[in-house]
């Protein structure tokens, strides 16, 4: 293939349709969602669930189908890589390139641009089917997710944070023990900072998927992914966090008191491999080479935003990018808005090579990486950038730019705050990676 | 010389302004950023405190002098504390130290002695205007002259606690020159609009202000035939910006150096996860640094120097700063900063503030 | 679609130019910046390559079509090769690039066909002015209409091997709009002056040249009467200037990479050592981003697309981060960027012409 | 005292002829000395000498006066603290307040405005006077130093790094073996980038201070400094470092094969205390405490150069310094001329307050590796800055503004790169030192 750049035809006939919801679903309810914290965005939750269904039901078929060929011993490329396995996206036909996730990280920034909290509200099964879907068998794949494809709409969680372990994802507290008599495992342990965990557990028939080790001596390889169900006994909701930004979003604390759940609900291999690899961590990490795109395509939709809205206003008070001159003859403000826009356009081209080499089915750890930690840093600069230049005004709740800055700022920190990310870069180039 | 100490008087102000700080103002500051309201005790111990009357002239009521300098030194610790309620404590300034600075004698005798008195003043200022790009140089707001005064017409913003305010100092180009009004708060054509809200620093309360066609009379225009120096005011105004916002620099560096610090054990760690430790020495530099240069400006003010270079400095480094800082602090602190219920949550919004206040903090 | 893969024959020519970049110019780089002279070997080497006949058509004797794209991919290797020699080695397309973007068939048929020679044609531009503030768009050259041709008058600065030159594309404003006009170099009132020393590339021999009422008839006009378009001929240039710049960038990343690498002991001391390897990570992430930028711009730029946002990108981000990642680019390698034995000093001294060269390199 | 921005008058009058120096001695050799690597500057050396030689008499009674104090229990706590005993400065009288230090950071701040590489140059007993200063017996000091105040201009050095060792002061390769026979030091091994090195040893009769080990087996405890002399057998210079900037200044590497210096060569005590703490390295470090605000002085006197001169060539073209506007009203040039001059000033004000604390006699570690973290990165900026301000004639040799940026570099490097030094600081704020 050539070098290109250029959004295919379909994404863009698909960013025509998001857009639409972006402008007149979510933008008009913003300032409400974030002024009433705990409310929802029940409209949006509405009119997207019809399609999530039949995009959760093209997801499961193919998982489905794929969890099939591997029982066969057939494993494609791009299901191995986490390709079409993000809860999102349709997979795509053998015959054409593959754009799943392009197209889902464009969705995602559209979305972002339209409200970034309210799209993590979006009904699906979200990054727990992504680990359901990466390694359920058959059985699995039909008992946790059909239920996204029917009836009302629900969500899907992924709880992974402690109190104590901020993004150190090794050190997992949560301790998960086999009754053998009951045939369940015993889940006892505190998560926090769960993403649409309330909505999951309490405000719809959806589902967690929680780490919890079962070997606390064997670090990494005794942590294992377990599926909780919502009316689970046991499981209750604790804090719902108030936060800086992205308010319409529930952040959820979840509390296991001997929370039981059945032997089969243990993701993957049951087994401790201290010696072969830790397999479960690993698919973990592997879920995060493709959820990364996602989040820094978050991070820039919200960024686009600001950029294009300070611009538009701007231009109206007559300052005009200006392309050509020297850096020289510019203003301030002028240099602001070509090095947002430059920032902005830089993270987006990094997000998009992460997620074209996802789509091939080829590693890009380094990449997803690269373009969390560079879309990260450079929203959470523009978003600031451009309450400052918007002046008072920008200051104030009357313009929506001092909610953006404050929406953009959990992008430098979820999915592995930027620092962790920058380590991982690091690692990759040094070629050395802790305790491997 | 040069030399960095604080007198013993000095030292005395801070310690008692700290320990104001520390007991009205942290304690309350969560709820009173929530509530979105200033607590009226805390704004009347501090009012006691008496740091205006401290600067005004035994002349006029007070018992001591305007000092930049001193100013400037317990304003970090205010900011420190919160900078909504205390922009609250301070809003009397916005009219008094203008009066101290520039007014003619009987301006001076007619409205100093109010502001030494043991109930809270109402009295504001009104600078800010409701645009995207505001220059206290060019202001929208007029002030024309006429046979027996001024008409004064224009919208302004960000206007401190107006909805409670007998006087108003407002800003208003006049024949080209920016001047200040003295306004009373029920003149025919004064309408207090809504309440603003502001990303942060909600503690404060602040309302758009319509001035229609406000007839004041002669006596009214700051400094009398002399006027006012915009340069001087923005200079000690910016010089208290600077300091007020240094406040929640260095409570950010106390607060991420106390959450990394702890047993041996762990501050070893992070002395060897220099990540997190060069943030920590980076943000420490820029503490140490940038107030240097605001100290110096104010020491240059109170000496009347030509202070010309030191004025730009404060603002112009906490301008660069902010957002590189802004994240450099956060970053020290992890996920504790987008949660409302931790301090760094609401440093990061005020942060902001301080590139739009221009013209907004005195003492 | 995006795609971020070559075609096979790019990564033909690019793996190409990256043999030459090794052994004529890496071999040779630190000689040809203290002699300041570009080896003669290196240069035919590199003519031989046919790096500009590849990008002229056929028509013209040439054996392919500007890309901007394709040029941008092997500039890269060009610039991690060394800055001085391959501007030198690039200094004909300063005359012939424009030739084939805006000449005239008659142009294109007297000029280009010397660019497919086997020798390196004495061909150069002069855009450049000797001032502090310089504006492609807004020249102090003049070129007057007279009634058989143009006088040119101005002076021109940063002329590359105008010692040698048989041609001039020499750029002059002309009716207020930026246009070009081919001068040969032995027309009377063109006359070279001092070679001009710069701080970093000084492989590159660049000369003042003083026109001073220089006639030209009037097919001398770049583009007949249509002329150019500057800003097209602006892109171009920035883009090839980002590309060319990302060499030395790429270069530092490579060195740290290797003095940071070694056995796996001092790899991982690094790896905790987060300093450097948070310095590396970031020097890494950017290297990824800007080039990126260009490659898009150049790739809408051959699409003949408006392209009109990506153009800025490129130059801004070089503009901007290059201060900062020449100085992390160095602190990875620590004393060695103070030595004129390591290549990462020369890079340093490069890095900041990339700011001053605007127009100056094409492909 | 109270809060003061003032230069004392005996420092503006001193800074007067300083200034005359630097206009007319070493700026007009500027180009020449860059251009001609291993020339020196034989004008401003001879201009110097007669001033140094008082500087270096006076200093030397001083320590003589210290020295005969602390063998009487006496021990000033500015003596303590490395003032004054930095090797250029006078003592100060007791009834006053003590500005030898801030005397001396200006003087090299605006000698370094002059030229860098030249006042590197500078004809005295520099960093090795100080090492002696703070140890030396009164025998050492007489026979070290009284060179230096008489005769022709000689020069100090101090020879720390290795070629291995990088800016890691505790990893030091060269030995010192003690001959009992011969009452004699045996050091083997090899320095570089000693400062003046080769003028110290080849060029005049001056001498170096060799920090080497007497016990590998003891770490830092284990390291020594020694006085070698000129002349000294089995000392010879090896390569001299043709530099990115400050080439007036000599860069050397040293060679010691087998070289022999009396037993009385060493500096403190010569026993290892592995024990009671490591006196030796710790006298290092203090030196270090002085010397840190001298080297920030000299960065933040290239800064200046650079930003004067960018600042009144723009302002020729018609572009001012605007103070009041807000940032929005300025261009990109007035924007980065207002940085520029700020940051100078941070990095001033640091250096000043760290001197201030060094002239009390209190404690500066940490203000003084604030000031020199803080001058390399914002001279290292200002003087990139300025390239790029002054278009293409700031990028020619036209001007000197290239040789600015070029000089400036260094001082992000010695006396600790800036990565070094800001440890320094996070170690300070964590209250943690490694090994100490």
């Amino acid at each position: 293939m050539a070098i290109e750049f250029k959004t295919p035809e379909a994404v863009e006939q698909q960013l025509r349709q998001v857009q639409l919801v972006a402008e007149n679903v979510m933008r008009p309810e913003s300032r409400y969602l974030d002024d009433h914290e705990h409310a929802r965005p029940v409209k949006f939750v509405s009119m997207m669930w019809p399609q999530m269904k039949e995009m959760e039901r093209q997801n499961l078929e193919a998982a489905l189908r794929r969890a099939q060929a591997k029982r066969n011993g057939h494993v494609n490329g791009a299901a191995k890589n986490g390709a079409a396995t993000n809860g999102h996206a349709a997979e795509a036909k053998e015959a054409r390139a593959n754009i799943a996730n392009l197209s889902l990280v464009h969705m995602i920034e559209s979305l972002s641009w339209g409200d970034a909290g309210v799209y993590l509200c979006i009904p699906a099964s979200a990054l727990a089917g992504a680990a359901i879907n990466a390694v359920g068998t058959p059985d699995q794949l039909e008992r946790f997710l059909r239920r996204f494809t029917e009836g009302d709409p629900k969500w899907g969680a992924m709880a992974m944070t402690e109190p104590q372990a901020g993004s150190d994802t090794s050190n997992i507290q949560t301790t998960a023990v086999f009754d053998e008599a009951a045939n369940e495992w015993v889940l006892n342990g505190q998560k926090i900072f769960c993403t649409s965990g309330k909505l999951a557990l309490d405000e719809s028939d959806g589902l967690v998927v929680v780490w919890a080790t079962v070997d606390k001596t064997a670090g990494r390889a005794g942590m294992k992914p377990f599926v909780v169900e919502a009316g689970t006994p046991g499981v209750t909701i604790g804090k719902v966090e108030e936060k800086l930004g992205i308010r319409a979003s529930d952040t959820a604390a979840i509390i296991f008191d001997n929370a039981r759940i059945p032997a089969e609900n243990i993701l993957g291999d049951a087994e401790v491999k201290t010696g072969g690899g830790n397999k479960g961590f690993k698919g973990a990490m592997k879920t995060f080479d493709a959820t990364r795109p996602i989040v820094a395509a978050s991070a820039i939709g919200i960024g686009r935003a600001a950029f294009e809205f300070t611009r538009d206003t701007l231009a109206k008070e007559g300052i005009k990018i200006d392309y050509t001159s020297p850096r020289w003859k510019l203003t301030t403000v002028q240099a602001d808005l070509l090095e947002m826009e430059a920032q902005l356009r830089a993270a987006w081209l990094l997000t998009l090579k992460a997620t074209a080499l996802l789509d091939a089915g080829e590693e890009n750890k380094l990449e997803s990486s690269m373009a969390k930690v560079k879309a990260g840093k450079a929203v959470t600069w523009i978003t600031q950038k451009a309450v400052e230049l918007l002046g008072p005004l920008g200051y104030s709740t009357e313009l929506l730019v001092e909610k953006w800055m404050r929406d953009a700022k959990i992008n430098d920190i979820y999915e592995g705050t930027g620092q962790i990310n920058t380590l991982i870069v690091a690692r990759e180039i040094l070629g050395y990676a802790r305790r491997r | 010389m040069y030399s960095f100490d604080m007198t013993s008087e000095q030292k005395m102000l801070v310690e008692t302004v700290h320990r104001f700080a520390v007991e009205e103002l942290r304690a309350a500051y969560r709820e009173a950023e929530e509530t979105k309201d200033a607590p009226g005790d805390a704004v009347r111990t501090g009012w006691e405190i008496g740091l205006l009357p401290g600067s005004i002239e035994a002349d006029y009521g007070g018992f001591g002098e305007y000092s930049a300098l001193t100013s400037a030194l317990y304003l970090e610790e205010l900011g420190w504390g919160d900078v909504g309620i205390s922009l609250h404590l301070l809003t009397p300034s916005l009219f008094a130290t203008p009066i101290a600075l520039f007014g003619s004698k009987e301006q001076k005798e007619t409205y100093l002695p109010r502001f030494c008195d043991e109930t809270f003043p109402k009295a504001t200022a009104a600078i800010i205007e409701p645009v995207y790009q505001f220059d206290p140089a060019d202001l929208d707001t007029r002030a024309e002259k006429v046979s027996d005064g001024f008409v004064i017409t224009g919208k302004k913003t960000f206007v401190p606690l107006a909805a409670d305010a007998d006087l108003f100092l407002v800003y208003a180009q006049e024949n080209g020159t920016t001047q200040a009004f003295i306004v009373p708060g029920d003149a025919p054509g004064v309408t207090v609009g809504e309440r603003v809200k502001m990303m942060g620093a909600q503690a404060l309360a602040v309302y758009n202000v319509d001035f229609a066609e406000v007839h004041v009379d002669k006596k009214s225009r700051l400094g009398g035939l002399k006027g006012i120096r915009l340069r001087q005011r923005l200079t000690v105004s910016r010089i208290a910006l600077s300091a007020h916002s240094f406040g929640p620099s260095a409570g950010g560096l106390r607060v991420c150096g106390r959450l990394r610090q702890g047993p041996c054990d762990l501050r070893r760690t992070i002395a060897h996860r220099q990540s997190i430790a060069f943030m920590l020495a980076n943000m420490r530099i820029e503490i140490e640094a940038a107030p240097a240069h605001g100290l110096e400006a104010a020491y240059k003010f109170d000496a009347a120097e030509e202070a010309r270079p030191g004025r730009g400095y404060g603002p112009a480094l906490r301008r660069q700063d902010g957002a590189q800082s802004d994240r450099q602090r956060g970053a020290g602190a992890g996920r504790l900063q987008l949660r409302r219920d931790h301090p760094v949550e609401l440093w990061l919004r005020n942060g902001r503030g301080f590139a739009t206040w221009d013209g907004l903090a005195l003492a």
